[in-house]
Order: structure tokens, then sequence, then C-alpha cells
């Protein structure tokens, strides 16, 4: 293949991938507007298109015709930046999930820690995003969830570490097929929820939204966003929350084994199952104060991760 | 019985270390306890004397019973020689220690009447009691090592106490000039021992002297050894030319001037010839410098102790003379004969040390001009002194007679030129001993003041005039009457008539012990003949009435007019043959010029001033330096990347 | 050239890029944030040299930890100035020096006749984890050991000062 | 081929490292030229990895601990620069010269 025409195709691909987690956050927007009206007792939206089902996208139309408001004082590089960095690494964290045989977009042999990874880079957006802004609400915002991120990565990593010990291996596709009959969730309960809880703090979902908590700063790092950048961010929590569910499905969950249906509708179910259950905690707990969360993860969860790596460490020399 | 031979010397030395110990305590709280302590210390060291008299003469009757007494233990290793700790009691050496032991013990006693009221008695003892014991390790021990190490601690003490009133620069300067003197000879000593050791691998007496008696021992060892032994031997018993330090020393307390300086150190000299005499006997030409060595200073140290004026002095030379008397019997090839004068000589001579002590004690005065008449208010010190003074002399039945006479005898046969000296340093002998007697016991009193009271015991007293003199207490007079008993029995031990005991118990060299000497009759006859002119001219000169009122000079009349007709020759010997002047202009002058030299343009300009420079320069460099160091953290990182380059171009091999 | 060799130039000019931004800016948050993109260039051109563990730690701690943390202190260090300026000093002196560094290792690369690249390891990762935990095994805990030491000190520093 | 590119990518990188060590004022732009100093030297590790013992992983190791190295310096020097700002006011390392001689 000619220079020219892989660079074509890579740009291609690049808007079909934007497009299609675009189209998975209108799906998700609109499943959680239902999942939350039905907890509430509503209805939620209704008029446009049959059940509102094209709500959403009726919604991106109009933030993208939004007019980009920059303030004044902010810095332009920064502030353009931020979104970006956010969104971009949400997306790319979902190269390496194992869809099935034709839809792994890539079988990295570091696939695991690749996806703990990449999220990683959605801090510096995050930093810059409420640096950039110029506003205090944004920049306590932007530090919070930083400081969260980083707090929460670390008992999550150690929980993935002990389903690579067990899968043996690095490869998102190996840790599939490791899975054979028995789900990591059987064997491996309490990594589980370590991975479950700390995920939703990863993706700044309820009860972890301090960095964005509407009732004390207005919106956290994107309040000064509006139109298409503060859509990226919307797509990126989206995007997050699908990827972190599809992670903890492949990771725990058997991935898209399963009987009768095809490996992609298996995973996209259980995938499913995952968000389902997070936007169930969102419209029914509280959220944590900012000391609570900090305590949380130094105090409650990193010594819960570190003692379930000894232990799945210590059970899987005794089992071999 | 070895350790019997320890106490010997142990007792004495643990007196010291007591003494100083207790002094150091006791004389913080001062006061009433120091006092007594003081009082104290003079009669500690004087048991520790007696009982090592005590136990020397024990080791002596054992010996004459069983023979040898020997103890050997290891001191210590270096490399494969082995260094033995032996001692052992044959005749020699246990005649030798009952001499130090005696008169160590009577000259304790007599220093605790002399030193009274001194300020630091416990020191004084202590150093004493050192001295004791190093003497007595000298002479019991069994080889060369023990004896090398006991022979330089018998210098150090030495120089203590002659050095003992520091405070008066005579003293301290008297001390240093012993002790370096002595050293130039302990340097041949020194010498000798490392030949030895390198020789035999040994340094056992028996060993050493076995190799001596080997044939294959002749040669150029044979000579150099006995002579570097010798060199020692001439330091330490004040032999010509090394003598100069004895007169000096007369600056130590009389006392200590009696026992070291002129009863036994200076007689370690001869001591040591005589014990490795078998080194001697292989090498006849070292033998000769011993004889006329020996004669030499006899005859040369008699005729300066005529001109002297001080009474020590004039002991002191009379030491020297009889030192070299000893020197050339033992180079006659007659040990038994300088052994035996050695220990007649160390009685009488103590004797009259002690008397000269006594007589200064009471009159606070040295000097012969400043004294006279003082038989009739010391008559006990006058007739002890004049007890020593005949023994000196060699009047018969006096123990120099008969030691004195043995030396003359050695002579006869093959020397008559020496016999002939030794005959002269006789004459003078008897004439300047007598002179002093003369001078201090007879004629009239010495009118006037005596002069400023010194630093000494008289000074105690109140600065005692001749006029005020009175007799030393008991605990003076007894070491006198002690040792003027035995400066009378004392020839008795070697005299001929009575089949010479001491020389058969010595059974020094074979062949010595063979060839006995019978004192031919004329040869005693002459001796005697010779005391008594030497003492009957002394009466022309001094000791007539007429004779100490003849002239203006007084007392010292005779003096003048032998000054006066002698001209320079009498002060060129009064003035000790000018060998300090010689000295002063050949070694001394040359070696401060030279030391002044190196002081003020090495020392002074080229180090003091590379150093002074060396100091300027490094605040001079740091200012320099300190330059570098901005504080700002750029400029070292740029010096490390300068510093990385340069690495990486070593790396590339730019600089090969 | 194929398609490895193209990825790599551009990795590599986006790193040279990075980096040249990243000292000559005026502004301190545009210097971290082209530090970011150098660094993320220089992970792909480390999964184009067959080293795609250390790719992904390169983001993990890189750009994940230290730009982090560098953004970190820049914000808690420049209250109130939104837009802190770092003065660029003496760029002769640094250039030269730069130059001569440059240079001579350029020289020395370019001198060095290199041995072909052998064939990467078959199952890479095992080779990596083998080593760390087997002949390297020491480097590997003295580094953690230094992780730990560096943790406390950083903390040791900064509370130390506030109190 | 490749080794030669990534090396003299390398270099190039440590050159302008190592001029914006000497030539920024602020601490953290120090650190930030520091860190790409550092990289060029890890890319060095990594390139020889695969030609001395591919097997042996002993650049890809060492890359590694070059790695934890410096987020040892990173967490430190910034620990120190913000004690420093705390103290001085100022990450200007100009300013701080105590050590002045």
């Amino acid at each position: 293949m000619s220079l020219p025409w892989t660079f074509a195709l890579g740009l291609l691909l690049g808007a079909v991938a934007f497009t299609m987690v675009g189209a998975l956050t209108a799906v998700l927007v609109l499943a959680e507007r239902k999942v939350s009206a039905r907890i509430q007792m509503r209805v939620g939206p209704m008029h446009t298109g049959p059940h509102g089902m094209l709500q959403t996208i009726a919604d991106m139309v109009k933030l993208v015709m939004k007019e980009d408001v920059r303030p004044a004082r902010a810095d332009a590089v920064a502030f353009r930046l931020g979104p970006l960095l956010v969104a971009v690494p949400a997306i790319l964290s979902l190269a390496v999930v194992p869809f099935g045989a034709p839809l792994v977009m890539r079988d990295l042999n570091v696939g695991v820690l690749y996806f703990l990874a990449v999220p990683g880079v959605t801090v510096v957006g995050l930093l810059l995003a409420g640096w950039a802004s110029y506003d205090n609400y944004s920049f306590l915002g932007g530090l919070r969830s930083s400081a969260q991120f980083i707090s929460y990565e670390i008992p999550r990593s150690l929980a993935v570490v002990t389903v690579v010990m067990l899968a043996g291996s690095l490869s998102t596709v190996d840790v599939v097929e490791a899975q054979g009959r028995v789900p990591y969730v059987l064997l491996l309960p309490l990594s589980f929820f370590i991975y479950a809880i700390t995920s939703l703090a990863e993706v700044n979902r309820v009860p972890f939204d301090i960095p964005e908590a509407e009732s004390e700063l207005v919106a956290g790092y994107h309040t000064e966003y509006s139109g298409f950048r503060w859509a990226l961010f919307f797509l990126a929590e989206y995007a997050g929350l699908f990827a972190a569910s599809a992670f903890g499905a492949v990771l725990f969950l058997g991935g898209g084994s399963g009987p009768l249906l095809p490996p992609v509708v298996w995973l996209l179910l259980k995938t499913g199952a995952l968000v389902f259950v997070s936007m169930w905690i969102r419209f029914t707990l509280p959220r944590f104060r900012a000391d609570q969360l900090m305590r949380l993860a130094w105090r409650v969860f990193l010594p819960l991760a570190l003692v379930n790596l000894v232990v799945a460490a210590l059970v899987m020399r005794a089992v071999a | 019985m070895g350790a019997v031979l320890v106490a010997i010397f142990g007792v004495p030395f643990l007196v010291c270390v007591l003494l100083l110990v207790g002094g150091a305590v006791v004389s913080r709280r001062g006061g009433p306890a120091w006092e007594r302590w003081k009082s104290l210390a003079g009669w500690i060291s004087a048991g520790g004397a007696l009982i090592a008299l005590g136990l020397a003469v024990f080791a002596l009757l054992a010996f004459r019973a069983d023979g040898d007494i020997a103890l050997r233990a290891v001191w210590f290793h270096v490399g494969d020689l082995e260094v033995p700790f032996s001692l052992r009691v044959d005749g020699l050496q246990a005649v030798m220690a009952v001499v130090v032991a005696g008169v160590a013990f009577l000259v304790h006693l007599f220093s605790i009447g002399y030193m009274e009221g001194d300020r630091d008695v416990s020191t004084y003892f202590a150093e004493l009691s050192l001295f004791t014991a190093a003497m007595l390790l000298l002479v019991l021990s069994a080889n060369f090592f023990v004896l090398y190490v006991a022979w330089e601690l018998v210098g150090a003490s030495s120089y203590l106490l002659i050095s003992y009133y520091f405070e008066r620069p005579a003293a301290a300067a008297a001390g240093k000039k012993a002790f370096l003197t002595t050293r130039v000879g302990d340097v041949g000593l020194l010498v000798a021992l490392f030949v030895i050791v390198g020789q035999t691998g040994s340094f056992d007496y028996d060993t050493v002297f076995a190799w001596a008696a080997d044939p294959g021992f002749a040669g150029a060892w044979a000579v150099a050894v006995p002579l570097l032994v010798f060199a020692g031997a001439v330091g330490k018993s004040a032999q010509f030319p090394l003598h100069v330090w004895l007169p000096d020393a007369m600056e130590g307390p009389t006392p200590v001037s009696a026992l070291i300086h002129a009863a036994t150190m200076v007689a370690a000299g001869v001591y040591l010839v005589a014990r490795s005499y078998p080194l001697f006997e292989a090498a006849p030409a070292a033998l000769d410098v011993v004889m006329y060595i020996g004669a030499f200073t006899a005859l040369m140290a008699a005729t300066i102790a005529v001109t002297q004026r001080d009474i020590k002095k004039v002991l002191a030379y009379s030491t020297i003379s009889q030192l070299g008397f000893m020197m050339t019997a033992l180079g006659a090839g007659a040990p038994e004969a300088g052994i035996f004068h050695l220990f007649t000589h160390a009685w009488f001579k103590a004797l009259l040390f002690l008397g000269a002590g006594s007589v200064i004690h009471a009159t606070g005065r040295q000097l012969v001009g400043e004294l006279g008449g003082l038989a009739r208010r010391m008559p006990l010190t006058a007739w002890t002194f004049a007890a020593g003074g005949l023994a000196l002399a060699g009047i018969p039945p006096f123990a120099g007679f008969w030691s004195k006479e043995e030396i003359l005898a050695s002579l006869v046969a093959h020397h008559p030129v020496l016999l002939g000296v030794l005959l002269l340093a006789s004459l003078l002998t008897a004439f300047y001993i007598a002179r002093l007697f003369f001078l201090v016991f007879l004629g009239a009193e010495s009118a006037g003041p005596g002069p400023e009271p010194q630093h000494g015991p008289a000074s105690l007293h109140g600065g005692l005039d001749a006029a005020g003199a009175h007799e030393s207490g008991r605990r003076m007079s007894i070491p006198l009457l002690l040792l003027a008993a035995a400066s009378v029995v004392a020839g008795f031990f070697g005299a001929g008539f009575l089949g010479q005991p001491l020389q058969g118990f010595l059974s020094l060299g074979e062949g010595a012990a063979a060839e006995a000497h019978t004192v031919p009759f004329w040869l005693t006859v002459a001796a005697v003949t010779v005391g008594i002119l030497g003492v009957g001219g002394a009466w022309f000169g001094y000791g007539r009435p007429v004779a100490r009122t003849r002239a203006e000079g007084g007392a010292l009349g005779f003096d003048a007019w032998l000054e006066n007709s002698l001209g320079g020759a009498y002060s060129f010997v009064a003035r000790g043959y000018r060998l300090d002047d010689a000295y002063a202009f050949l070694l001394v002058r040359p070696i401060v010029t030279v030391g002044r030299f190196l002081w003020r343009s090495v020392d002074g300009f080229a180090i003091d001033g590379a150093l002074d420079g060396l100091a300027n320069l490094v605040p001079k460099v740091g200012g320099l330096v300190n330059r570098v160091q901005t504080g700002e953290v750029r400029d070292y990182l740029a010096a490390m990347a300068v510093g990385a380059i340069l690495v990486v171009a070593l790396a590339l091999g730019l600089f090969s | 050239m194929d398609t490895q060799e193209v990825l790599f130039v551009a990795f590599g000019g986006v790193a040279v890029l990075g980096a040249l931004y990243a000292v000559a800016t005026r502004s301190l948050l545009r210097a971290i944030v082209a530090l970011g993109a150098f660094l993320t260039a220089i992970a792909g051109e480390f999964y184009l040299l067959a080293a795609d563990f250390i790719a992904v730690v390169q983001i993990f701690v890189y750009v994940g930890g230290i730009v982090v943390l560098m953004l970190f202190a820049l914000m808690l260090s420049a209250s109130g100035k939104r837009h802190p300026l770092a003065a660029v000093d003496r760029p002769a002196l640094g250039a030269v020096l730069a130059y001569a560094v440059g240079a001579g290792l350029l020289w020395a690369t370019w001198s060095t006749e290199l041995p072909a690249a052998g064939p990467d390891p078959a199952d890479a990762l095992g080779s990596l984890g083998r080593a760390l935990l087997g002949a390297q095994l020491w480097p590997f805990e003295l580094i953690g050991l230094i992780l730990l030491a560096s943790v406390i000190a950083a903390l040791s520093i900064v509370r130390g000062e506030r109190q | 081929m490749m080794t030669t590119a990534a090396l003299t990518l390398s270099a190039v990188l440590f050159a302008i490292g190592v001029f914006g060590v000497l030539t920024r004022r602020n601490a953290i732009s120090l650190l930030v030229s520091v860190e790409i100093v550092m990289n060029a030297a890890t890319i060095n590790l990594v390139a020889f990895s695969r030609i001395h013992e591919p097997e042996a992983m002993t650049g890809q190791v060492f890359a590694l601990l070059g790695i934890g190295i410096a987020a040892c310096e990173a967490a430190v020097g910034l620990a120190l620069i913000l004690a420093v700002y705390r103290r001085f006011g100022s990450t200007d390392v100009d300013t701080i010269d105590l050590l002045r001689g």
C-alpha cells in the first residue's frame, strides 16, 4: 500500500471510529435518560421520534450548531487541547476491546496494560481544560478530577493485575480465551468489585462525580465550555463509561464467549448490563464529599486491592 | 632463686613507682599530709634500697654456695630473633650488685638528712630509686639487650638527678650535657650490639662470648666490636675524650654525685669492659686502646684535679682519674685488679663525696678558698674524710692502697712507661686529696659572710657560713662512719697476703686469672713513697701554718705560686685542658652555625616561607575558585555539559 | 520506504518538533503540553522498535504520571499568574554546547559500524518478564526501593516545608 | 538502518534537551528539558536492545529502569520545586543562588 493510501485509510478509519463513538454516545445518553426516568417514575423524552428516540440526535445537532464561546483570558491552545485530550484517549482505549473475530481492531500483546495506560492521558486533558478556562470552578474541578483519577487508578490497576496473573497474558484476546467456561468474576469476585467501583470513579460517575458536581462546582472543568467542545466532554464520558464496562465484561465476564449468539452480541449484552448497573447506581446513591472520596481510595481500596493481590497470588500458587 | 634476682632490682623499681604515684596523689592534697609524705619518702626509699642490699648479699652467698644463678624468660620476638629477659649472678655480678646496693643504701640514708626540707623530696627519692633499680638491673643482666636497656635507664635517671635543681640553668645544662655526651659513647655500644646480634643472632653473654672465643672471630669485627663496646664505656665512665660531662654533673645534689658519679654509674663502663672481657681478649689491639686511654685519663684528670678550687670538682676529676686507673688495669690484662679497684673506690669515693656533702650542707659553700678549719667544728666529717682521703692516696692499710698496688703490679711486666705514668698520677692523687683536706679542714676558719645562699640544701638553713657550721645529724654521720669503715676494710678482700679472695671470686678472663700478679716489694715501696710524697707536698703547700699565711693569696697561695711559675700551662690544665673550649670550637660552633643557617635559610625562609606561602595561597586561590560557585544551577549544568562533551570526546578517541 | 519507516519518521518528526517547542516556548504550560506530545511520539518510536511494553509504560508513567505531576507543580507554584513566562537565557552558550554534544553523538553514531538488528524475540513480553525477575532482578528490586524512597522524600519535602 | 535512525533521533533530541537545560531559567522547564534528555537516552537503550542479545532484553529492562528513575526524579524534583517556590516565591533558578561563593 502506498503512503498516501495509508494515511487516507487511517483518516477514514478515524472518522468511522469517531462516528461510531458518537452514535454510541447518543444511544447511551438516551438509555440513561430512559433509565433515570424509569427510576424516578417518569417517562423521559417522548416527543422527538418514537418514544423520543431521536432526542439525543437533536441535542447533538443543537450542540454542534451552538456558538463556540472561549473566555477572553483563557489560554487558547490549552483551552482547545483540553477536550481533545479528554475525548481521544477514551476513544482510543476502545481499540483493544475484543468484540469478536473480525472486530478486534488490534490484538496488542500488551492490550490490558494499554487499556490501563491510555485513559490516563485524560487527566492531562482535564487539567488543561480546568486550567485554561481561567475560572476557579474549572480549576478546582480539573485538580479534583485528576487527583481522583490518579488515586483510583492504583487500586484499579492492582485489581486488573490479578486477572493478568490468572490469565498469564496481557492480551485481551488471551484473557477472554483463558476464561473458558468460568468467568473470572466467580474466581476473583473481590477484584471485580474493586474494578467496578474504581471504574465508576475513573469515569467520574456518581457517586464519584465530584469534579463536575453541579451543586458545588457548577460543572467542574467543563463549566466554561460550550458547543462542540462541551460535546466532546460529553462524548468522552460516555465513551469512557462504555470502555470501562466493556473491559469489565472482557476481564471478568468472559467477554464475547457465550452460547448460541455471536460473540459481538454477547459482549454488547454484558457491557450493556454493566452500563445499566452504573446508571442504576447513579440515580440511587448520593455523591461523596471530596475528602471522603480520597480517603476511600487510599485507606480502603488501596489496602484492599493490595491484600486481594497478595491473597490471589498465594491462592494461585497453592492451587498450582 | 630467679625471683630473688628480679626482686633485687624490682623492689627499688616498685618504690620508685610508689613514690611517683603517691607523690602525685598526696601533693595535690598538700598541707600536713604532703609534709608527712615527704619525710616518709626517704625512709621508704632507703628501705627499698636496704631490701635490695639484703637480697644482693643473699644472692652473693647463694652464689658462693651453689654457683651461678640464672633466670631466663622470653621477652619478645622480632622476626626470627628472640629477645630474652635473662638475669644471672656470677662472681663479678654478685660483687657489683652488693657494691651498688650497699652504696645506694648508704646514700639513701645520707640523703634523708641532706635533702630534708627540700621542695620535692618525693621525686628525688623516686629518681634515686629508679637509678638504683636500673643500676642493679644493669649488673644483673645476662644478655646485652637487657644490659643496654638498663644502661639507658641509668643514663636517663642520671640526667634526671643531675638536673634535679632544674630551675638553675647550670644544672639543667649539666644534665643535658651529661646526657648528650654519654650518648656519643652509647651509639658505639648500640652499633656493637647490632653487630653482635647480626653475627650471632643472640644477645646472650654466653653465646656472644663463645663466638668471641671462636678462632673465626678474628678479623675486622674482632677489633671493631670491643672498640665499639669500649666507646660506650668511655662515655659512661667519663674517660678521655668524653669525660667532660662529669665535672659539670656536680651540679646535682651531692649524694647523687656520690652514688652515681663516683661509686656506681661511672663504674658501669668499667664493669661493661670487664663483663665483655672475652671480646677484648680476642683483640690485643683493643686492649691496648683501653689501656692507653685509661692511663692518659688517669694522669690528665689528676693534673686537673690539682688545680680545681671546688670541692666537688676536685672529687669529680679524682673520679675520672681513678676510673682511668681501672681502665688501665683492664687494658693491661688484669681485670681483677680493675674490678678490685672499682670495689674499693666505690666505698672511699662515696665516702669522700658524702663528706663533701656534709661540709656543703653545713656551710652552704663548696669553694675551698671560702672554707677552712672545719676540723674543729665537724670532727666526725673530718676524720672520715681523712680516712677516705688516705684510701684514695694509697696509704696502707687503707683500701685504695691494696687495689692500686694491684693495678701498678699488672703493668710491671710489659708496660714500664705506663707504670711511670700511673705512679705520677698516684703522686698527684695524693697531692690533690691532701690539698683538699688541708684547705677545708685545717687552718683558719674563713672569715666574712658566706656567699649568697644558692638554691640547695644550705639555703634552707639560712645561708650558714663556716663559722656557724656544725656537725651534721646522725642520719648523715652514720653513713659516713659505715663508709669509712668500708674504706679501711675493703682493701683486705683483695689483698695479696690474704690470697686475694675477691679476685679468685671474680674469675674473669681465663688468661688473666692464670697470670697471677705478685706485687714486687719495690713497687710497694714506690707506691707508698709516692703517696707519702704527695701528701707531704700538699702539707708543704697548704697544710703548714706558714704556708697558709706566707703569701697574700692566703690559703691558696701555693696555687698562685704554681700558676705564676707554670704560666699558661697552669691555666690550660685548670680549664680541663681546654677540652670544653675545643669542643665548643670544633663541634658546637660549627653545629650551631649550621643549625642557625638551616634555621634561618632552610627552615625560616624555605620551609616556613613555603608553608606561609601555601597558607596565603589557599585563601587567594579559594577566592578565585570561589567565583566558580555562582550558586546558579544552570552554570553547574553547563559545566556538566562541558564535562559530558569531554567524556564523549574521550570515548571517541579524539585526544588519543 | 515501508509503512514502519514512514511512521518512524513521522513520530520522530513529532518528537523533534515537540522537544524544540518544549525548550523554546515562553509558556510553561505549552512547554509541558509539548513535552506530552514528545513523550507520546517517543512511545510510538518504542512501539516501532519492537518494544511495545516500554511504549505502553512510557504512556502510563510519563504522560499519565510525570506530565500530570508537572502540571500540578506548575499550577501550584504559579498561583495568580495565569500565563507564567519562562525566559530563555544565554541561548548562544546553550546552542554551542548543545551543538557540540549533538555533533559528537551524531559523529559517533555515523562513524560506527553497527551490527544489524537481530530478529525480535518471539515471546518478547515473556522474555522481558523473565529478564526482570531473573537476571535483572536486583536492579528491578532496587528501582522499587528507589521509588519508595522518592515517594517518601517527596512527601516529606512538601510536608516539612508546610509546617 | 532502523538502529542508526533511532540513534540519530536520540542524538538530536539529546542536543535539544541539553540546550533546554542550559537556557531555561524556570525550574519546571529545566525538568522538562531533563526529561527530553532522558528520553533520548532511553531510545538508545531500546534501540541497542535489538542488536545486542535481543533475547536477554537487557536494553529494554534498562529502559524500564530509566523510566522508573525518571519518575522518581520528577516526583522529588517537583516536590523540591514546590518547596522552593513556597520559600522564595519563584521557580526561577537564577533567583536562587544562596550557594553563591
